[in-house]
Order: structure tokens, then C-alpha cells, then sequence
């Protein structure tokens, strides 16, 4: 990990409200590692915790939703402009303990750590993904690219299968989940997992001042203790927490 | 190149930059990103005599240029701070600090007695717990209190003790004059200042127990005016925090009075921060001619 | 329409929103830019028996999100007010309140006296001067001196006597509890905390008097805070400030306990902010269903 | 005065340091008005104040030399961008009492509120310059366009006259001298007008918090007590000054 100020190549729009960051970034960077994100001028204090959506050799690209100041400042950033960037941060998905099929699951912004996940574990994996609607549904074709089989679920069905993404998972075909996405899609996730006898890894945001874990402010209960989502995660062992 | 030594409660630090408690771990962390030999002092987690799990709930919010928290004081506990932490922290080859808080007399005492046959180099007292023995207000609040505590401590204690003042004390120059005549030997202060955060949608107090403390470069003119308060009061040495965010932030503290300063929420913001300070006092002290701290510590 | 409608201290405020002294003049420049009858109230400028021309040097200074200021009361004095711009305020069809300061316990008597005999309809006793005739400690700091100027003044006072607190108080509960006992009608907090800045290339504080007062959102956490505590320890109405700069920022004070809220700083960051946070308020209000603030007052 | 959210129409560097912003905006303006900027962000706290150094019937330009965070801030802002802009504040130049022949002098960035007021003032008035050097010099030729002469002077006389600007004005041919500049040129100034019975003006700068007489942190003291720079002034007739 280290602290950078990193010129931007684009920070382009790509649906309402969603945006791709990509930075000059050159190191070794894990799926499911995640950046701390901080625009040069003082309109917001604490650096923002932004999951790695790809990554080339020189490059670090982020895809990140508008949801606060922090998120909204950093989208009028422009071509040329300088960012602070922090890390890779993180203990990333373990991609070496793997094997057999492997199911990856996303909705909503969730899906931004699953691009750089899905890519590096090759044609390995089965991805769905959960939308809204047709309208809110993005980067289909670029996971189409990458996985053995792509999966879209849309609530109302406009695009893809009609309902809960978590309704579409086959739990036998795989031998491990990998998830990122609203709590109330990970914890169907982890029951449905753990009924299966699959294993299952998912990736948890927590407010985080230091992102390097030294605050201890990113709490998450584990069998074993309070875990630093920043250091011992983002990603969990859905059998270590409460 | 300016000489930054600063020798102060009979130690000798490289220079007066020390990182805060509860925001450098024990600097594991931290070595990953730069030497952190370079520093000061790297002042501990707070540590109490057995482990915390810290508190429940949120723990962070972020405000106009400042950070709640409440952590609600997590570590892992002395015995283990001296086993697991403190070699390796000694190998850093700066002082180290261990920050002790308590919440009656005998978890200091055992704390301090725990720490005296350790190589630690300096003991800094956090007495902002709430004492629980006194009704839940802090060490901190009232100077009898405190008068009585760190006498006490000094009696006991092999190691230099500087003692970290609360903002929240009635009155920072009698706070700093009683932790004086009862033998400590330097002060610290600003730890975070009481503060609320309230969740409108959810009706509720954002953090569980509803008060939390605030740092950041938001409490800086209050952090500076009471650092003055107290190093007008005393002859022992004050190290200054709160907010410092540059070389000029720490340079106020110096003018201010301070002898030594600390980065705290800081480390977040711009994770090699400490390395710009020190290298921006010591370029300062270059372009303004000035060979020794001492030339302009406490002119305010 | 949400009813924003409060009675307090026998007065009914049309909303809970009021001016801060300090940052609206007398309310003639603002009624160039809003019709300032939509406030709940006008708090005047601080004023003084005698006029004063306040202090010399730097009076503000921008900090980060906040505003240290060293006007030193300057003020045109009480028969000035009452003369020039009471009777325009008083078209203005909204709460007037006078806030008074004093530097000993004649001027405030004197102040008073004249008050009475005017139709001003609240007095804001600004406790935060320095008392000369007590070595400069100002009446604010301890709940004993405040009790004793307010009992005093409550006696002669003929209008609803709203005691303004200082947040460099001891002890925020135990003032608020001396006010109250010694029969204020209200209370307002908080005022400025006392800050520090240094101008590092003059190597000089950057205000003549040292010391400046510290406002603006920087402070709303620790505002929020006391404001909570006051509100828990008295029955009579608080009024609470300290860096409102929304209408949530406003709730967030009425869910402390707030019956009033009051904007300062804020009016400078932009000028038309108090119109928006009325606004705000109502619509707040509407879209939660709450039909009156006294449903979500003191919640937290 | 009103505030507004205001629209950018072009915000361009025109020199080192030196830039020119200009913004929707309707409503009179008088010649040495300001206004008090802000961003929309939270970058820094108060606003601003910047003369006006143009006005057109739908627009105000001002120009403004990137001095800490809040011009630095403001010269990142882009076309179509918004600003909040409060004004027009203060008194202005009195042009209506104004009558001969009027000196206007200016040095450094005191000379954006003189385009404006130089325009006004029609043929009427002969331009003084002071500039550091050629490579600081701005804006001569629009100055040339309104004013009857224009002399420029700079300290090493790279462009036009070398020394100071105070060295170049023929007090007696002169009614009333305008001024803006350095503190240093305007008591020269103030002096020299007085010793040759020319009425004289001068716009100060002061630190200001409201920019429109409420906070009385902008004290100007005078001979009838303090007045407030923002209010009262900025334009203030010399021989008021203490
Ligand atoms: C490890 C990790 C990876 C993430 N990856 C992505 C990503 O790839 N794309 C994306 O759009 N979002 C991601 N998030 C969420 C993102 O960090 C928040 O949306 C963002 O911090 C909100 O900041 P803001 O200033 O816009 O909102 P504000 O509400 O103004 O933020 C205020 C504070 O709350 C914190 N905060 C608010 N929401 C969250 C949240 N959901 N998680 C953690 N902290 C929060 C902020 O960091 C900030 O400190 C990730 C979060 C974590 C912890
Ligand atoms: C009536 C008036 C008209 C002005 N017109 C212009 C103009 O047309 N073009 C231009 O470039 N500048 C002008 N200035 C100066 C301009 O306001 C300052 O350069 C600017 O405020 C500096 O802000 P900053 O954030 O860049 O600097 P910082 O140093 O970060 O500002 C910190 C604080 O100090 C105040 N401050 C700093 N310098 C000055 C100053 N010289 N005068 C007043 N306040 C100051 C700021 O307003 C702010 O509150 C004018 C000033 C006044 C009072
Ligand atoms: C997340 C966090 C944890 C902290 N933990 C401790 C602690 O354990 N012991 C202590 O004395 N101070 C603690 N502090 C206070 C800091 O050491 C410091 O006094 C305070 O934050 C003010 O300095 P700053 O503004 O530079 O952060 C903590 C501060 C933060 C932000
Ligand atoms: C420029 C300025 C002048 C002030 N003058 C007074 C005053 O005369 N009397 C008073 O009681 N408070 C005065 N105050 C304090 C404010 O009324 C208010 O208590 C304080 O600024 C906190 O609120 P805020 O953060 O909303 O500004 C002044 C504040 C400012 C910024
Ligand atoms: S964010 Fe600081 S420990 Fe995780
Ligand atoms: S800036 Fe407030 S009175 Fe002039």
C-alpha cells in the first residue's frame, strides 16, 4: 500500500448517478482490495473507501455510486486532475484457496469489485447479477466478456430474469460464493450458502477513518472477536461472523 | 540542516513529531508505509489493564472538517500490549509511549506497575475515562481529582509520566498546575472534545452512547488556545495536539508554547503525513533562519 | 402547512427560527435581501450601556469550516438602540430581542432599566464579557457568579430575561441549572469558545487580544452537545446555536432539546440561509407527518 | 444586492496567478462595487469579496489573482459551472460628483475594479498603470479602448515608463484622483493629492465575513469613528481616513 497523487485519465458518467474513475496506478493489486479516495482541496476530511473495479499495469479503475459530498466532489473531478489515492487496502477475495465452480453474486453498486474478481478467476465463474430495472441495469456486457455464464435479474423483470438475484442461484453447481451487494442480498446469501454446504466469501462496507487498520472504527464481529473490515477484510468467511 | 532534537521529561527525542494515541495502532501498520523511525515518538493505543472489546454501534462520523469516534477504547489489554507489541515497536528506534487509561485507581496502579519492568520509554496518562468509582465523570473534569490520581501514579511510576488532558477539564490552567505540583512530568494535550451527532432520519443519537469525542482540524483554535493555557500555567514540558494537519499547524503549537507535538486524526487524512511534517519543520527552520525550537516556543 | 408556531418565555415566536446576535445588525441590511418578518425572532447586536468602538486589529479569521472573531462589542450603546433602531425593528412584525452585555453589574442594571421602559419583547443577557470588577473572569465561566448577576437582574427586569451561556463555562448542566434557579425566563447557547490563531510569518497571535471567539459549523458538534446537556437540566425553554447552516442541522438541535434555534455564522455564508431553513423546517415537518416540533423536541 | 446561484459563462487564466471570471447575472452595478463569491462546495467557509471589473446587462466579470484557498478554489471552477455570487455590495465610485479631469491609477491587482469605472467615467480620464514588470503587465490594451491617455509604468521599465506609478501623475492637471492598488502606492498617493488640493478616492481591503454591514469586522477607522470597508465603503475619500 501507499499514498499517491494520481492524475486522472477520465472519470466518466455511465448511468445516473453511477461513475468509472480511472487513475494512473502502477502495483500489485488484489481483487476485492479497495482504495481510500480523497479529492486535493478540503471539501470533505476523510478519505472514502472505493472498491478496485479493474486494474491494468499502470492503471486503477473505480466504479462508485454518488451517495454523499465525498462521493459527489469526487465526480466533478476531470481528466488531468489529481486525486490522493491510498493503498491497495484489504485482504482482497483469497483467489488461491478456490476451486471447483464458483458462483459470484452482485446487486446494485455491489457489482463494482466483481468486474477485477470475475476476470482473474478466468472462465471459472457464473455471475449474477441483481438490477432494479432495465434502466439501472449496467456493465452486462463487459461480465458477459469474462464468465463462464452471466445471469441478469431485474425486480421488475424488464431485462433478464424477473425477481431476487438470490432466487436464481443454483447452490449445488458451486463449490464456493463470492458476493458483494446490500446486506439484505448478502445475508439471503449466506443462509442460503451455508444450507448448501457451500462455501461463501462476501465483501462488508463499514465507515472507515484509516482504511489501514489502526482506528479500529470499522468494527465487524467475528466468532473470534471484532474484526477490522479494512485490515482483516472487506471480504469475510460468512462461517467467521456472528 | 535545522537541528530538531528536542530533550524533554529526561528523554531525547529526534525531533518533536510524535505520532497520537488511537491513531497509529502500534505502528505495525504504519512501517508498511514509510520508516516510521523517523518520528518523535509514536504514542500507543490506549491500553487498559485487561483487553476491551470497544463499543457497539457506529463508531465514526464524519463532520465539518472533524471526526467523531467512539471507540470506545479496544486493545487488547497491558500484558499483552507488552508481549505482542512493545519488541517490536522497540525496534522502531524512537521513543515510544505507551498511553494508559483506567477506570478506578487500582486499573492504573496495576497498569503502571505492569509497565515499569518493560523498556517503555514514557508512560502518557489518558484521564479522560469516566471513573467509575466516582459516578461515571472523568479523572480529567475536575483538577482535585486529578491532583489525586497522578500523585498517586508518580509515586509509583519508574517511567517519565506525562499526563493527557481532557478539553472537557473545567479549567485547562488549573488542570495543568495540579497534574504539575502532583510530579508529572509533562503534559499532553488536547484528547477529543465531547461531542453529539444525531441521526434525523433514524430519530436517534448517531453513536450508541450518545456523546463522542471530536478531533480534527475543526477543534484546531481551541486545541492552540488551550496548549497556550496550559503552557503558560507550567514549567514542565507540553506536548501539543489537535487538528495538526501541516508543518505551520505544529509550528503554531511550538509558538504557542508546546515543546512536543502529535498527529492524530491527521494520519488518516494523508496516511504519510508525519513525513511531510517533519520534513516541512525543518525546512521551515531553514528558510526562516531559525536554529532552535527553542527560539520561538511559547513567543505567543 | 406544518404549524411552526412556539410559545415560549410568554412570547409566541411565528417559528423557531431566530437571528444570532452579532450576525444581523439590527436587521436593516437584511430586509433588503428577505422580508425578515418571516424570522421567529431578531436578536440585536450585543450591546453595552455605553456605546463602544470595539477592538483594534484582525476582528475575523477564517478557520477550517470556521469563523474567529474579535469585534469587541462594538456597539452604539443602549439609548442609541432604543432611539435608532428599536422602532424600525420593531416594524418589523417579528420577536425583538436586545441582547445586552456588560462588563460590570452596573452596566447591566443600567442597560436594563432602560429596556424595561421600551417594547422590546425579550432580553438576551449576553454573560460571556468579562466582569472587570472580578479580575476579567467573565460572569459565564462559573454557575456561582452567573447566579448571582441573573438573580439580581431578574428582579428588576421587566421583560422575559433569556441568559445567553458561554461554552468556556465550567460546567454547562450546573450554569444552566444557576440560570434557571436564579429565574431566567430562558436560555440561549452557545456562544463562542474561545480559540487561539497565530500568524506564523509575523510570528504574533493574529488578534490584538490574544484570544478570539471560534464559531460556525466547526463547532455544531460540541453546540449540539451542550445544548443536549442544558436541555436535560432545566425546565425552562433553551435556545440552541452553533454552526446551523441547514434545516437539519435545526432539527438536529430541537431533537437535543432546542425549543428555539438561532443562525449566525450562517447568514454570512450565504445571506439568504435563514428564508431556506424555514422552508426547510416546514418541509421537513410535512414530509415526516411531525405536526408539531413538541414531537420530536428532546428525543435524544 | 441579491444572492444568487449563478452560472459561469468562462472562467480563463489571463496571466500568472491572474484570471477572469465571468457570470450570469442581471441587475445595475455601479463602478467599484463588489461582490462576495463562493463556491457551492464546502472547500472554504467564507465567501469571498472581488470587485467588479465588467458588467454587461446579463453578466459580471471580475478578475482575481489566486491568492489562498478560496481564489485558488474559485479558479478551478469551469464554463457552465454555478458560484454563488452575493452583491453588488458597498458604495462604489461617486461618479455623480465627479467633475474635470479624473486620474485613475491602479497597481497590480488593484486594477480590476478600474476597467469598469474607466468605462464609465467615458474619455474623461487618464490612466495610470504600475506593474511589476512587462511579464505581469495585463489588460493595457483594454484599458486604451475608454480611457483618454493611458500611461503605464513598470518597476524596471520593461514596458512603458520604469519606476513607480506614483512618479508618473501630473497632480495639477487633475480634479480628483481614483485609486486602487497596494497599500503602499495609496498613501503615496493620498499624500500627494493632498498636498495638491486634489480631491481623492481610494477602494481599501479589508478581511470580511457578511460583505454587507452586520458582522463590523471590516473597520476602516475615520475621522467620524469606524466604518465598516464593506458598507460604508470600499471606496472612501482620503481625507475621511485617520
Ligand atoms: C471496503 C469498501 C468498499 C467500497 N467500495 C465501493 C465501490 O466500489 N463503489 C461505491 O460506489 N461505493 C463503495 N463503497 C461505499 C462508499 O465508500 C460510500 O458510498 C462512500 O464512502 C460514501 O461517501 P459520501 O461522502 O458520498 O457519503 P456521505 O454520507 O457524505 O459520507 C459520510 C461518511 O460516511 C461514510 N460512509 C457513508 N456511506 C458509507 C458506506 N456505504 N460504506 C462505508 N462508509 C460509508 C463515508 O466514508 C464518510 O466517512 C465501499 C465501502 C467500503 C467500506
Ligand atoms: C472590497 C474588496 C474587493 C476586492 N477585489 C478584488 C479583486 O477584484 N480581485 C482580487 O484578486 N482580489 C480582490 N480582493 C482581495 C480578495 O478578496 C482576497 O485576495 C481574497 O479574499 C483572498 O482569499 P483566499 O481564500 O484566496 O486567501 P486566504 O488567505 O486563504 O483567505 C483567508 C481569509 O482572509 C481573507 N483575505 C485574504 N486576503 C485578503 C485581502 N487582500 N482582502 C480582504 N480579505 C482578504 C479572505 O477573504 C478569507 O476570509 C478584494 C478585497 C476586498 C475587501
Ligand atoms: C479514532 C481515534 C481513537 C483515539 N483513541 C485514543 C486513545 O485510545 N487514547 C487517547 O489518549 N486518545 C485517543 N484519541 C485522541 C487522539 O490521540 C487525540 O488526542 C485527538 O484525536 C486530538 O488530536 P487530532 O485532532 O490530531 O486527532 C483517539 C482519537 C481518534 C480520532
Ligand atoms: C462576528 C460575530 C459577532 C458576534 N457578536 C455577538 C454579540 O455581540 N453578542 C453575542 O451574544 N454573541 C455574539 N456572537 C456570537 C453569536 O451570536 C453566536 O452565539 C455564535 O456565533 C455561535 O453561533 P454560530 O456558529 O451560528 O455563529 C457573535 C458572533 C460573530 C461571528
Ligand atoms: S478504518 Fe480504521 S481500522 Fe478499519
Ligand atoms: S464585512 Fe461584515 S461589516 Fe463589513
Amino acid at each position: 500500500m501507499k499514498v499517491v497523487k494520481s492524475k486522472i485519465i477520465d472519470n466518466i458518467k455511465i448511468l445516473n448517478k453511477i461513475y468509472r474513475l480511472t487513475c494512473e496506478f502502477a502495483g500489485d493489486i488484489r481483487p476485492g482490495q479497495f482504495f481510500m479516495l480523497k479529492t486535493l482541496d478540503n471539501s470533505f476530511l476523510l478519505p472514502r473507501p472505493i472498491s478496485v473495479h479493474d486494474s491494468s499495469e499502470n492503471t486503477v479503475t473505480f466504479l462508485y455510486r454518488t451517495e454523499g459530498k465525498g462521493t459527489s466532489k469526487i465526480s466533478t473531478l476531470r481528466e488531468d486532475d489529481e486525486i490522493q489515492l491510498f493503498g491497495p487496502l484489504g485482504n482482497g477475495f483469497a483467489l488461491d484457496n478456490l476451486s471447483g465452480k464458483i458462483a459470484v453474486v452482485g446487486g446494485g453498486i455491489g457489482i463494482a469489485p466483481l468486474l477485477y474478481l470475475v476476470k482473474s478467476l478466468g472462465k471459472n465463474a457464473d455471475v449474477f447479477l441483481g438490477f432494479k430495472d432495465a434502466e439501472n441495469a449496467y456493465l452486462i456486457d463487459e461480465f458477459k466478456k469474462y464468465a463462464d455464464r452471466t445471469i441478469v435479474v431485474t425486480e421488475d423483470g424488464s431485462i433478464g430474469e424477473k425477481g431476487f438475484v438470490t432466487d436464481y442461484i443454483c447452490y449445488k453447481e458451486y463449490s464456493t460464493v463470492l458476493t458483494c451487494g446490500p446486506e439484505i442480498m448478502m445475508n439471503k446469501i449466506i443462509k442460503n450458502s451455508m444450507e448448501n454446504n457451500v462455501k461463501c466469501y462476501i465483501s462488508l462496507e463499514r465507515r472507515m477513518a484509516c482504511g489501514m487498520g489502526v482506528c479500529l472504527g470499522c468494527t465487524v464481529e467475528t466468532k473470534s472477536g471484532n474484526k477490522r473490515a479494512c485490515k482483516d477484510g472487506p471480504v469475510f468467511s460468512s462461517d467467521e461472523l456472528v | 540542516m535545522a537541528n530538531l532534537k528536542i530533550n524533554a521529561m529526561g528523554l531525547e527525542f529526534k525531533n518533536p513529531v510524535l505520532s497520537a494515541s488511537g491513531t497509529y495502532g502500534f505502528g505495525e501498520e504504519f512501517s508498511e508505509i514509510y520508516d516510521v523511525s523517523i518520528l518523535g515518538g509514536i504514542c500507543s493505543k490506549g491500553l487498559t489493564l485487561n483487553g476491551r472489546s470497544g463499543n457497539t454501534g457506529v463508531r465514526l462520523w464524519e463532520t465539518p472538517m472533524g471526526l467523531m469516534n467512539s471507540i470506545g477504547l479496544q486493545n487488547p489489554g497491558v500484558d499483552s500490549f507488552i508481549k505482542d507489541e512493545l519488541p517490536r515497536m522497540k525496534s522502531y528506534n524512537t521513543i515510544i509511549a505507551a498511553n494508559l487509561g483506567g477506570h478506578c485507581d487500582e486499573d492504573y496502579y496495576e497498569g503502571i506497575y505492569k509497565l515499569n519492568e518493560t523498556d517503555v520509554d514514557l508512560i502518557e496518562l489518558n484521564i479522560s475515562c469516566p471513573n467509575v468509582k466516582s459516578g461515571g465523570m472523568a479523572y480529567g473534569i475536575k483538577s482535585a481529582v486529578a491532583y489525586e490520581i497522578v500523585s498517586k501514579l508518580r509515586k509509583i511510576c519508574k517511567k517519565p509520566l506525562m499526563v493527557k488532558l481532557s478539553p472537557n477539564a473545567e479549567n485547562i490552567s488549573e488542570m495543568s498546575i495540579a497534574c504539575e505540583a502532583a510530579g508529572a512530568d509533562g503534559i499532553s494535550l488536547i484528547n477529543t472534545i465531547q461531542a453529539l451527532a444525531i441521526d434525523i432520519k433514524k430519530r436517534k443519537a448517531v453513536f450508541d452512547n450518545i456523546y463522542a469525542g471530536l478531533s480534527g482540524p475543526c477543534v484546531k483554535p481551541i486545541a492552540l488556545r488551550m496548549v497556550r493555557d496550559a503552557a503558560k500555567s507550567v514549567k514542565i514540558p507540553v506536548c501539543g495536539l489537535g487538528g495538526i494537519m501541516s508543518a505551520e499547524d505544529a509550528v503554531e503549537f511550538i509558538m504557542a508554547g508546546a515543546t512536543l507535538v502529535q498527529i492524530g486524526t491527521g494520519n488518516f487524512i494523508k496516511p504519510d503525513i508525519a513525513v511531510e511534517i517533519i520534513n516541512g519543520l525543518s525546512e521551515y527552520m531553514d528558510k526562516e533562519g531559525i536554529k532552535s525550537l527553542d527560539e520561538i516556543r511559547g513567543i505567543i
